[in-house]
């Protein structure tokens, strides 16, 4: 084969008058592909409570959290920065009710609270926080 | 040459040291040797050219003490050849209390590498390894912790336990 | 042309010594840097970039390192950014008439040049990181290898205009045929001698981050670093304004002057995006056996046809 | 005496070299390495011993985080294991697109490593633009699989998504890129003169040696040893769409080079065939939570070479012991034995020559050191971590 000096010559000619490659992400976005796993979401209307999801969790990223077994009275509280996204969760579900978002995954936050999210019916969810709340006044003022 | 001819031949240049042989899948053979006999036994698997060191493997056994006869925790070391799809095993057993084999790295150089991550992650002496200095765990991983033991099941636990077994030792 | 009224001392500040030469430095580097970027489909830096750099790094914490003699770690990016802008005196740069003048200051000047290089090579010589040695090797050791044939590259034109005088050799290149047309080889040997001399890949191997992390500026930070980037800037718009000067028919004006240099500079970027990185023993074979003998056979040619 | 006149170059743990860290110590007399030791640990995260506490899905995950780079192949290693020991096997399709994967995975990984190996010897011009291309196949893993790396695209038994239609003629036209563009880098890889002055005849390593050191994958290949999974014992698709084998007698890093372009010829010809020929049905097949007892050995063919996995099932939802043999840590002997009589300048490419992958080699949980002399515990660094976070 002949050896030759400047092979890349046309390329570098040629990309002179090209756009650059470089996309100039927070101004230019690209669409996100239809299968991106992104942010979890949860319908609560068709979960039965079957912690099948839970189960396979590689990141032990979510909990149900069960308020009345009888009521189907659930909230799945998610925890965005232990999520590895990997969809098994959605996977496993034999009902349908969780699925991951294609459209937000840009995650990037300068505290750990907004990365625990609950989801649920809004009564239930107030319900919870309500009771956490109560629970951590009871225990901070218990002790001492 | 076909995977089963293969490992007849392999049978066959292993039968002097085999204790026992087995077939647990189609192209695999198992052959379990004593420690005394690894190196004779390597050597004439490369001198026949069979296949290739591919890897080791370390298996914990820990003892089992409850109800059957006590069996001594016993660390199984093993070495895997493979030529084309044929696998053969060449399996050792060390008893925690003499943790020690004779190292392959006269008959294969490279064998070291393996050597000393089986030392570090199983505590079983590879003697004749040409550098036993840290490889993977960090300078500062306490001496006789083996991360890989069964008994080994976090830090704090694992000092506890460590220190345990060497009394019950 | 140059009919100013100023102290001439506060002339030199703002030029062609000083702030004229900072700015063009980060100019040329952005302009480079730039260059490079679009050759390689990249989109590159914003021209202030550069600027940005020099504030930043002038910025931070300057921290001298264990087992250095101080006074030269110190003094050594100071001696190298001044011989640069020294240089300059005697270049027509911008086009003007240089500040300075006299017989045979084409030799000081190429030697003020070398002055950055050498101060490169003592500064990484100066410290005991073991990466900064072998880039001090490296630097000296490509120093003498590509300075021969770049001075004999630069003879050429001297000894066609009868004059050591780089203003001679100006007015001599304005008056007739591009020097480039009538000595090819020597514009060659000059322009890959320049790259040598700045260190720019394929001849970057003293600074190969690869290998030795940054040669012998390893254990450079803030203030000194910023001080030999800086110089190195100051070089490469010298040298570009030198070999403008000898081999593209001089440079009358300041457009002339533009043009040449940032033409010059095209070529450089695109040579520098087109070879892979040599070794330091292929950098010194190469001058010796190739750059060194060609330059040579252009002057033996002109001392034929003379 | 002689041994305290040693001029020892660390490259690593941090070094631009390096995009991963490892920890080399080369012995130089001037430019010419004389000596050379490796120390790898790293990037140690206990994953083997992690796997102990897992059930067989949760590891699927756990070990496709092996390698950010050949994540694919760690998990289909692990999925045909667990497969084969339950007795059953993922159905046609399902095995065709993780064949799909792949491949896919194999060109994004050869077209990565040019990248690299061509920044190390210094042209970067090949680098920009060999990775702009690999762009093209990142963005086919993105839209089969959702994810640019870690695509978790097995189950055990099967696979999560299908290739539709419009994957299919995305791909193929992804792939005619891609051909063009690989053509075009084989070309200047083998006759650019000024690279060629950096891989010719650097980094030799005999057939013999090869053996020798066990080296497997692309680096064996270069240097004339006919060894390939795919080809030895086909798993997956592949002995349905059989790979040709590509070698190399050269032994030197232009070989390695030779051989890996040819692959990715190779690579782009099987995934237009199992596209035009993909076979219906199901992707899924019902596995049992428990893995029945026994043990079994799992060999694929990763980008970099043969991966090993010896996997041992006590018959609960967890695995007994999974040990992973990468193929990096069968190359690494071979790069400390070749270093020794070659320039310094060449140690980068000789060291990105075997395509090494650290990550992979280091899955065991360490305690971290400070950057000063004092040792600092993992508890106290992340302490400190927050602390002078929240000073600012």
């Amino acid at each position: 084969m002949k050896i030759r000096l400047g092979t890349m010559f046309g390329d570098i000619i040629r990309s002179l008058f090209r756009r650059p490659a470089t996309q100039l992400y927070p101004y230019e976005r690209r669409p996100t592909p239809e299968r991106l796993r992104g942010n979890l979401v949860w319908d609560p209307s068709k979960c039965t409570g079957c912690q099948l999801c839970i189960k396979d969790c590689p990141s032990d990223a979510i909990e149900l959290i069960v308020l009345d077994k009888v009521a189907k009275k659930f909230v799945l509280r998610y925890h965005q920065d232990r999520c590895t996204y990997c969809a098994q969760c959605v996977v496993n579900c034999r009902f349908k009710c969780l699925n991951m978002d294609d459209q937000t995954w840009e995650l990037a936050s300068v505290n750990k609270e907004p990365f625990t999210v609950y989801y649920g019916k809004d009564e239930d969810v107030a319900f919870l926080l309500e009771k956490m709340a109560r629970d951590n006044a009871g225990e901070s003022g218990c002790p001492e | 040459m076909d995977t089963s001819t293969a490992l007849e031949k392999a049978a066959a240049i292993l039968q002097p040291w085999a204790l026992a042989t087995a077939t647990p899948e189609p192209n695999r053979l198992d052959v379990v040797i004593e420690r005394g006999s690894l190196i004779p036994a390597v050597k004439a698997l490369v001198k026949a050219r069979w296949g290739f060191f591919s890897a080791l493997t370390g298996l914990d056994q820990p003892p089992s003490g409850d109800g059957e006869p006590v069996r001594e925790g016993c660390v199984e070391v093993l070495y895997h050849f493979c030529s084309a799809a044929a696998v053969v095993t060449l399996r050792v057993s060390v008893p925690y209390s003499d943790a020690k084999i004779d190292s392959i790295c006269e008959v294969i150089p490279s064998a070291t590498l393996y050597e000393r991550e089986l030392i570090e992650m199983f505590g079983v002496e590879c003697t004749g390894t040409p550098n036993t200095e840290r490889l993977l765990l960090s300078d500062d991983w306490p001496e006789g912790v083996y991360p890989l033991r069964k008994s080994f099941t976090g830090f704090q636990q694992a000092e506890g336990q460590e220190a345990n077994h060497g009394s019950a030792a | 042309m140059n009919n100013l009224t100023v102290h001439p001392l506060i002339g030199l500040l703002l030029f062609p010594g000083g702030l004229f030469l900072l700015a063009s430095g980060l100019l040329y580097e952005w302009i480079d840097r730039k260059l490079v970027a679009r050759f390689q489909n990249r989109v590159g830096p914003r021209f202030i970039q550069p600027l940005a750099d020099l504030v930043k790094l002038l910025a931070k914490e300057e921290i001298s390192p264990e087992g250095v003699n101080k006074p030269l770690f110190f003094i050594l990016p100071v001696v190298a950014l001044a011989a640069a802008l020294t240089a300059a005196l005697y270049v027509p740069m911008a086009g003007f008439v240089p500040a300075g003048s006299f017989r045979g200051d084409l030799i000081i000047t190429l030697y003020l040049l070398s002055v950055l290089t050498l101060c490169l090579g003592l500064a990484g010589a100066n410290t005991i990181s073991r990466f900064a040695i072998i880039g001090a090797t490296r630097t000296l050791t490509q120093l003498f290898s590509y300075e021969a044939p770049f001075l004999l590259a630069l003879l050429g034109p001297a000894i066609a205009a009868a004059s050591w005088q780089i203003t001679d050799v100006d007015f001599y290149a304005q008056q007739h045929l591009w020097m480039a047309v009538t000595q090819p080889i020597g514009f060659l040997v000059a322009l890959v001698g320049l790259m040598g001399k700045l260190e720019l890949p394929p001849f970057d191997s003293p600074e190969a981050e690869t290998e030795i992390v940054a040669g012998a500026m390893t254990e450079y930070s803030g203030r000194g670093y910023a001080l030999f980037r800086l110089g190195k800037n100051i070089e490469l718009v010298i040298g570009l304004t030198l070999v403008a000067t000898f081999y593209l028919g001089g440079l009358a004006n300041p457009v002339q002057f533009l043009i040449k240099t940032l033409g010059l500079l095209v070529v450089l970027a695109a040579l520098q995006s087109l070879f892979a990185r040599l070794r330091i023993d292929q950098t010194v074979g190469l001058w010796w056996r190739v750059g060194a003998l060609l330059a040579l056979a252009q002057l033996l040619v002109l001392f034929l046809l003379r | 005496m002689e041994a305290q006149r040693k001029f020892i170059v660390p490259i690593g743990p941090q070094h631009p070299a390096l995009k991963e860290p490892g920890h080399f110590q080369f012995s130089v007399e001037g430019e010419i390495v004389t000596g050379a030791t490796v120390r790898l640990g790293y990037v140690h995260r206990g994953i083997e011993k992690g796997a102990e506490a897992r059930n067989w899905t949760q590891n699927l995950y756990l070990f496709e985080r092996i390698c950010g780079i050949c994540s694919h192949v760690h998990a289909t290693a692990l999925a045909l294991g667990a497969e084969r020991l339950a007795g059953v096997e993922a159905p046609p399709r399902a095995q065709a697109i993780r064949t799909l994967m792949s491949e896919l995975e194999r060109i994004h990984s050869h077209m990565l490593w040019l990248g690299v190996a061509a920044h190390e010897g210094g042209f970067e011009t090949l680098f920009m633009y060999s990775w702009r291309d690999r762009e093209i196949v990142m963005d086919l893993l993105e839209s089969l699989s959702g994810n640019r790396v870690n695509y978790s695209v097995n189950l055990i038994g099967g696979v999560k998504f299908d290739v539709t239609e419009k994957h299919h003629d995305e791909i193929l036209k992804g792939i005619e890129i891609l051909e063009e563009r690989t053509k075009h880098y084989l070309k200047v890889v083998t006759t650019d003169r000024t690279f060629l002055a950096r891989t010719r005849g650097v980094g030799l390593m005999t057939l013999q040696q090869a053996e020798l050191f066990g080296a497997v994958g692309p680096t064996a290949r270069a240097s004339g040893v006919a060894r390939d999974v795919r080809i030895d014992a086909p798993y997956e698709a592949y002995p349905q769409f059989p790979v040709r084998l590509v070698t190399d007698d050269g032994g030197d890093l232009l070989a390695r080079f030779k051989v890996r372009t040819r692959e990715l010829f190779e690579s782009y010809r099987l995934i237009r065939e199992i596209l035009n020929h993909m076979p219906p049905g199901e992707l899924t097949t019902r596995v049992p939570r428990r893995i029945p007892a026994g043990e079994t050995i799992s060999r694929v063919e990763a980008p970099r070479g043969e991966l090993f996995y010896f996997i041992k099932s006590n018959g609960s939802e967890k695995p007994e012991r999974i040990k992973v043999r990468t193929p990096s840590l069968c190359n690494w002997a071979s790069v400390t034995q070749v270093a020794i009589g070659h320039k310094l300048a060449d140690m980068p490419m000789i060291l990105s020559g075997i395509d090494p992958c650290f990550s992979c080699n280091d899955r065991m949980v360490t305690i971290n050191r400070g950057s000063s002399s004092q040792v600092w515990t993992w508890e106290e660094l992340r302490r400190y971590g927050i602390e002078y976070y929240r000073q600012r």
